[in-house]
């Protein structure tokens, strides 16, 4: 029994893992040092995108792959969907640790007031994360699939509880209260996750990916999906798996909370991918559990979205809603079901990081006592449209509305499959999710645009967006002396990303 | 009925009834020995089934590591007075929905195999071992890892400053020295 | 020679029971318990399957190992949150409110 | 009546003309798209680059309007090059949508090329008036932009030969018309009217996007030609028919059919330049052109066709009622607007594959030019007596006496009088609507059409009268230093000058130029369009048309002369010269609120339309904030439901996932 063994294309994997390993060796070696343990973090993320970047182009059938037995079965295999997701997640956590870099570089405000040697743990657990997540959709078994879940969802539970110590007392309670809410969902997920595989192999006899066509007990092999397909749906927050987000998402630190609305999600869904994958070599039938988990999470989703008065919590349920879109076309078990959920995650992964960096912008700004809240950004095209803009570009993308092709493009590459099925109960679903969806985010949109409040003390009226720019608005609204700004690496990153869903609305990127 | 049978009959009624025990007893400390007891059968289930291996990592690793990190865990929180039980109609939804899961994942396992007879014949040790440093090395990489990361994760969470009720005064260990978590500091 | 469908419904019972541990207990370890329960569970079927000739390779035993020991994992894990729950609300019982409803948003400045 | 000989269509066209074959060069790219594209860069650069320089947002206004329109005449000399008279272009090359086939292509014919010409005609014209319109208008700049954009999306849908990219158009337009509506956001009407325009429009539109998914999944692509073969081939299916009433649903809200009449007459809350690209041109007219692209399908689709016809008919001799008794000239026009569109998409649902669709682009083509013009014509007078209130309005035409011919001409036009051009279009539509009596053997729907056009024509005749009489009433001379207010009256000599304001001291003259000589040379050239543009709709190149009835003709000319007098009649007795005076007050204010419209959607219409009715209601109250969540009160409830429901404690939310597993679980094996 020889293996082959090609690390070149696993290198995606290693390379964040490595950087884990060295920085927690750094930290030995540099104790009390931040900066260098993000910069090697930060290189081993890049190293890794680099490693999956040639990925992209590979024709079809085409896969790089490592540790091969003879017969053609390998344990790890990237095609061009895998290599897709594979970049999507890598670059999502660099634009995480980006985002993050200040809270985990500064010694707090008082001199000295963060004493724990956070910055190298959490950065260590962001990259073992995220390898995690790299390595969810090349699996090519079962084995390789649990243990690379776990990867991808153990460091996160930590990294939701390690908040600032500065942060007050209670916060930081919080922020506990989510890791709990967020662990124990994974852990009764797991528990799920288990025995699908262990019905997997009981009804193909193998750990293996190949050889579901041949199963024994196809009616157990239906059983062992649908219980995978529970065990990863809590990774997406599809409904009912989602109870954990809001509480989550509310409680963890921004950045933590935007790791897990994107990269954590392209690990369930390259999760989701491999099983789909492993099952689906018949055409045409639809898989009905993961049909009512895509109509169930979109509606819910988008209706508890619509009464949200804070936007973390809004995006939360915005997230649910996004689940039911990706998981949408999976229901269907065609061969381009796989690559129409993966587009419309790049999509979205794109869109909610945008939004995401846009909040981090906007906190930072800290005008408002309640940044986070809706009523807090009432007016922000008119005080600073160079953030309301990406915001509103972003909010179009989730919404699907055409001056954001990209967002159109994804919504009908996802609803596709279900056309082809002729599953027409859950394409009604779909449209009316459209409509509702609208709402939701075009709520949003309305708040940024409307004029700003008048309270304001200092004249700074809604009369006056003509008047003063963004910066003199800003200056006028905060209090003397506490003016801030928006640092520069979010300006990179908010225009980086822009130029993402602007280049994607612009160039014809179809499916994957 | 072959001994084996008879044999594993024995073995599953003892796990069965120590599980059964272990999520209805009311002391928490109980079910915890009662967890170590269902374990133990089930590594006795192992072992009668013919896999030696897979049993004794059962008993090491389940009984040996993790009921004792429960235990330590209990004794940690202290938690007396925390009420164990959630309310009657959530156990009753509970009870149906274990019901349910029994129901359908026995219907469907005895469905698909029947109530035959087969010869036991798993591969030895070796085997399971040629696999673990061969095909499967791959996720047995990745495995190291995540044991890694969770030591890392667990040791920084167990020790962080959390807020709440946590007072910084009664705390165990004052903050300064939580950096000794990830290298001595001067 | 040995019936596989007994340790199957030794399984499909252990399942059950570890569910409903789950959802009956508001302690966390003792939800903890239920989710070993469980995973119990998983490994009693992947071992009956390698041991009964159903598995064409040995891939179920060793996927066996690979659930304890990620199970190892996470219950190290799960005891330090539990612990730092523990530490911040004085207790560790699941059933109490994890996230104050309505409340407005404080949201520190991250 | 003697029995009147017919006369073919096509006698009456003009001989094809002997144009010299000279070389057709299409230097980087077709014409097409350097229509598209220098609206759409000038909407980019209006918004980005001009800073705050109303002068430089002139220019690239009303350059990109101009370039716009010298690549739409270009094209229309490149077609009589070109065999067939059809040409693709491609645009950003095909989507790779898989399966699904995007090319993304343009196409050009002859009546499209016609209908683009006109509409970057207009655009020009708008973009010289708004520049001195609004010229001290804050927000001058982004109206210009929005008003490019509105250009570039509206010949996007023209020239588009794939339903995504038409789609793409449709909803920027949508988008468009809410900016230009609100754009004195400062008012809250105008915010009202912008968001009930929106809101309105985007209900109808969930059909046209339905309508459009349906026809583009069932075809394989999106490409129009091809989506039109496909269908055409299949032949009438359930599924057709469904697409297509659905998109007649889309229409009727783009263009204001009933029941979605009532956001148009509101919409008059924009500046008049807005008013009168919505109107003439673009978005109302869109409806028209699209249906006329998928005509094929249109007409083998009964039930869709029926539908179109009904909601036509009705909201064409309803308008024209309407817009007699309004008390405000633009209301009036606006109402004629609606009467208008519906005579267009009416004489879609009753032609015949025999006669095509091509009436209606006539029609859009004539309408554009005499709307816009009366229009236009109308914000001049509002700015000169400071209102458009047919009480301010009144005698505007002959204290003015620049204004009496662009009125004069205009209402002749709209009144379809010979030989102005709203004549020969009316010909062309009562003409392919008798041929599809004919043909269908007396069909409901063509009958349904010939009857409403019949009764329109007087109405509209009517209506027309009203306002000449109101706007030409002679003046009394003691008034004449009353009315006469010397106002300051702005005036900006031509486009190289520097605004400047005049005095008026001068008397009536010195006011009449109070414009700027770009805007008024708009206006003359759309003057003379209304009266020679019946050349154009006499070109050889429309498509097979019907015959013309000459006894018809004489008859609805007959009875424009009895209503036009019988409206002088009831003038007479008048004070003010207004015939609607004689309108009971209620009758009259129920009219100017659109019979109560608002309140027919409120009470009438099921909770969807209702939520949406409320929503528009709050908007008085919470500007903008709160309208999308109103977008339906189930949903919101419902979400609150969800949302205090949704478990915030561990072990519900673990009880959620174990159920929710067992249930799929149960599911996967039932359906297994």
């Amino acid at each position: 029994m020889t293996l082959e063994v090609d690390l070149s294309s696993v290198l995606p994997v290693l390379a964040p893992l490595a950087a884990a390993v060295l920085l927690l060796l750094m930290d030995a070696a540099l104790p009390g040092r931040r900066e260098p343990h993000l910069v090697v973090g930060a290189l081993g993320l890049a190293a890794g995108l680099v490693a999956a970047l040639p990925g992209l182009r590979l024709a079809v059938g085409e896969a790089r792959s490592s540790f091969c037995l003879a017969g053609g079965w390998c344990a790890y295999r990237a095609d061009h969907l895998v290599s897709a997701l594979q970049v999507c997640a890598l670059g999502a956590a660099l634009v995480v640790l980006v985002l993050t870099w200040r809270d985990w570089s500064a010694p707090g405000p008082g001199a000295g007031a963060e004493t724990t040697g956070r910055a190298p743990v959490v950065t260590a657990l962001l990259l073992a994360a995220t390898a995690g997540v790299v390595a969810v959709p090349a699996a090519g078994d079962l084995g390789s699939l649990l243990v690379a879940l776990e990867l991808a969802t153990l460091p996160t539970v930590a990294l939701v509880a390690l908040v600032r110590t500065t942060w007050a007392a209670d916060r930081r309670a919080r922020a506990v209260d989510g890791a709990v809410a967020l662990l124990t969902t994974s852990l009764v997920s797991f528990g799920l996750l288990a025995l699908g595989a262990a019905l997997w192999v009981a009804a193909t006899g193998s750990t293996r990916f190949d050889g579901a066509t041949r199963a024994e007990h196809p009616e157990l092999l239906v059983l062992a999906a649908v219980l995978l397909v529970a065990g990863l749906a809590f990774k997406v927050s599809a409904v009912p798996f989602h109870a954990w987000t809001p509480v989550t998402y509310a409680a963890a630190p921004l950045p933590v909370t935007a790791y897990l609305a994107t990269v954590s999600k392209v690990a369930a869904l390259g999760g989701l991918v491999v099983v789909v994958r492993a099952l689906g070599t018949v055409e045409g039938t639809t898989l009905v559990a993961v049909a009512v988990l895509a109509g169930a999470s979109m509606t819910v989703g988008n209706l508890v979205a619509l009464v949200q008065q804070d936007t973390v919590r809004l995006l939360a349920w915005s997230t649910v809603a996004q689940a039911g879109w990706v998981l949408l076309p999976l229901a269907s078990l065609s061969a381009q079901a796989a690559s129409a959920a993966g587009s419309y995650l790049v999509v979205y992964v794109t869109a909610t990081l945008l939004a995401f960096v846009v909040l981090a912008a906007v906190v930072a700004l800290g005008v408002q006592a309640r940044p986070a809240s809706l009523e807090a950004q009432r007016g922000l095209l008119r005080s600073h449209p160079w953030l309301a803009l990406p915001l509103m570009l972003a909010l179009l993308t989730l919404a699907g509305l055409p001056p954001a092709v990209a967002g159109v493009v994804a919504k009908v590459v996802a609803l596709r499959p279900v056309l082809g099925d002729e599953t027409w109960w859950l394409a009604l679903v779909a449209a009316v999710n459209i409509a509702l969806g609208l709402a939701v985010y075009l709520r949003w949109v309305a708040v940024l645009v409307a004029p700003a409040p008048r309270r304001q003390a200092g004249g700074v009226t809604a009369g006056q967006g003509e008047a003063g720019t963004g910066d003199q608005a800003a200056a006028a609204a905060a209090p003397a002396g506490d003016r801030r700004r928006v640092p520069v690496r979010l300006w990179a990153l908010t225009g980086l990303l822009t130029a993402l869903l602007v280049a994607g609305s612009i160039l014809p990127v179809g499916a994957l | 009925m072959s001994g084996l049978d008879v044999l594993f009959v024995a073995v599953g009624l003892v796990t069965a009834g120590a599980a059964a025990l272990s999520v209805t007893s009311r002391q928490v400390l109980h079910a915890a020995l009662w967890l170590v007891v269902a374990l133990g059968g089930l590594a006795g289930c192992y072992l009668v089934l013919g896999a030696e291996l897979v049993a004794l990592v059962q008993l090491l690793v389940y009984v040996g590591a993790v009921v004792v990190l429960v235990l330590f865990a209990l004794m940690l929180t202290r938690a007396g007075g925390v009420p164990v039980v959630t309310g009657v109609p959530q156990r009753v939804a509970a009870a149906l929905v274990g019901a349910g899961t029994t129901v359908l994942l026995g219907g469907a396992l005895l469905s698909a195999f029947g109530w035959g007879r087969v010869p036991i014949d798993g591969g030895g040790s070796t085997e399971v071992a040629a696999t673990i440093f061969g095909t499967d090395v791959w996720p047995f990489e990745l495995l190291s890892a995540l044991l890694l990361m969770a030591l890392v994760a667990a040791v920084a969470v167990a020790r962080a400053p959390v807020g709440g009720q946590d007072d910084p005064s009664q705390r165990p260990d004052p903050p300064a020295d939580v950096e000794a978590v990830q290298g001595e500091r001067p | 020679m040995i019936r596989p469908a007994l340790p199957y419904l030794l399984a499909a019972v252990l399942a059950g029971l570890g569910v409903y541990g789950i959802l009956a207990r508001r302690h966390a370890v003792l939800v903890l318990i239920g989710v070993e329960l469980v995973l119990g569970a998983a490994g009693l079927v992947l071992v009956t399957v390698a041991q009964t000739g159903a598995a064409g390779d040995p891939g179920a035993a060793v996927l066996t190992l690979f659930v304890i020991t990620i199970a190892a994992a996470e219950v190290v894990l799960a005891l330090a949150v539990l612990l730092a729950l523990f530490r911040a609300r004085g207790h560790v019982d699941l059933h109490a409110e994890l996230d104050a409803h309505g409340e407005e948003e404080v949201r520190g400045r991250a | 009546m003697p029995d009147l000989p017919d006369v073919t269509w096509s006698d009456l066209q003009l001989p094809s003309l002997p144009l010299p074959h000279l070389p057709a060069p299409d230097l980087w790219g077709s014409p097409a798209h350097w229509a598209i594209l220098a609206t759409l860069l000038a909407a980019l650069a209006g918004l980005g680059l001009t800073g705050r320089s109303n002068r430089l947002a002139a220019w690239v206004g009303v350059g990109g309007a101009l370039l716009a329109f010298l690549a739409t005449c270009w094209q229309l000399y490149t077609l009589t090059q070109i065999e067939g008279a059809r040409r693709g272009a491609g645009t950003i090359g095909a989507l790779p949508l898989g399966d699904l086939d995007a090319p993304l292509r343009l196409l050009v014919t002859w009546p499209l090329a016609i209908v683009a010409v006109t509409v970057a005609a207009v655009a020009l014209v708008v973009q010289g008036y708004a520049r001195w319109y609004l010229w001290y208008d804050p927000r001058y700049r982004p109206f210009a932009a929005t008003v490019s954009l509105f250009t570039s999306a509206m010949l996007l849908v023209v020239l588009s030969d794939d339903l995504l990219l038409t789609l793409v158009g449709w909803e920027v337009m949508g988008w468009c018309s809410y900016l230009l509506v609100g754009h004195q956001s400062t008012r809250s009407a105008a915010t009202r009217a912008a968001s009930k325009a929106l809101l309105v429009t985007r209900t109808a539109d969930v059909g046209f996007v339905l309508g459009l998914l349906v026809l583009v999944a069932g075809a394989g692509t999106t490409r129009t030609t091809d989506v039109v073969r496909h269908w055409a081939e299949a032949g009438p299916s359930p599924a057709l028919t469904a697409a297509m009433v659905l998109l007649v649903v889309g229409v009727a809200g783009k263009s204001a059919l009933f029941p979605f009449q009532d956001w148009l007459p509101d919409a008059m809350e924009g500046p008049t330049p807005a008013s009168a690209l919505i109107h003439a041109a673009t978005m109302v007219a869109a409806g028209t052109v699209v249906l006329a692209q998928l005509f094929p399908l249109l007409s083998v689709s009964g039930p869709a066709r029926l539908l179109l016809a009904v909601l036509a008919c009705v909201t064409m001799v309803g308008a024209a009622v309407l817009a007699f008794a309004q008390g405000d000239l633009k209301r009036l026009l606006a109402w004629s607007t609606v009467s208008q569109v519906a005579l267009m998409l009416a004489v879609l649902a009753a032609a015949t594959m025999g006669t095509g669709p091509d009436a209606a682009l006539q029609h859009l083509v004539a309408h554009a030019w005499f709307k816009a013009l009366l229009f236009l014509t109308t914000g001049w007078l509002g700015v000169l007596v400071g209102g458009t209130a047919m009480a301010l309005m009144a005698s505007g035409a002959r204290r003015y006496r620049v204004l009496r011919h662009r009125f004069g001409w205009g209402l002749l036009a709209l009144a379809g009088v010979p030989p102005f051009v709203g004549f020969f279009s009316k010909e062309a539509i009562l003409g392919t609507a008798e041929a599809g009596t004919a043909a269908t053997g007396g069909g409901f729907v063509p009958v349904l059409v010939l009857a409403s056009v019949g009764a329109t024509a007087p109405l509209t005749a009517a209506y027309c009268m009203r306002a000449w009489l109101v706007l030409s009433r002679p003046t009394a001379a003691q008034g004449h230093a009353r009315l006469y207010e010397p106002d300051p009256v702005e005036r900006i000599d031509d486009f190289f000058d520097e605004p400047q304001v005049v005095q008026e001291a001068e008397g009536v003259e010195r006011a009449e130029a109070a414009i700027s000589s770009s805007a008024r040379m708009g206006t003359s050239a759309l003057m003379l369009m209304t009266l020679f543009g019946g050349v154009v709709l006499l070109l050889p190149v429309w498509g097979p048309q019907a015959h013309v009835d000459l006894q018809l003709m004489a008859a609805t000319l007959l009875l424009m002369v009895v209503s036009a007098l019988l409206v002088r009649l009831a003038a007479g007795g008048v004070r003010t010269r207004d015939a609607a005076a004689r309108i009971p007050a209620g009758v009259s204010l129920a009219a100017e609120r659109g019979l109560h419209a608002d309140l027919a959607y409120r009470v009438v219409v099921v909770t969807p339309v209702l939520a949406l009715a409320r929503a528009v209601a709050w908007f008085d109250a919470e500007v903008l904030d709160s309208w999308v969540r109103g977008a339906g009160v189930g949903s919101r409830l419902l979400g609150r439901v969800g949302d205090l429901t949704s478990p915030r404690r561990a072990t519900p939310a673990l009880a959620l996932v174990l159920a929710g597993m067992l249930a799929l679980a149960a599911l996967g094996v039932v359906t297994a």
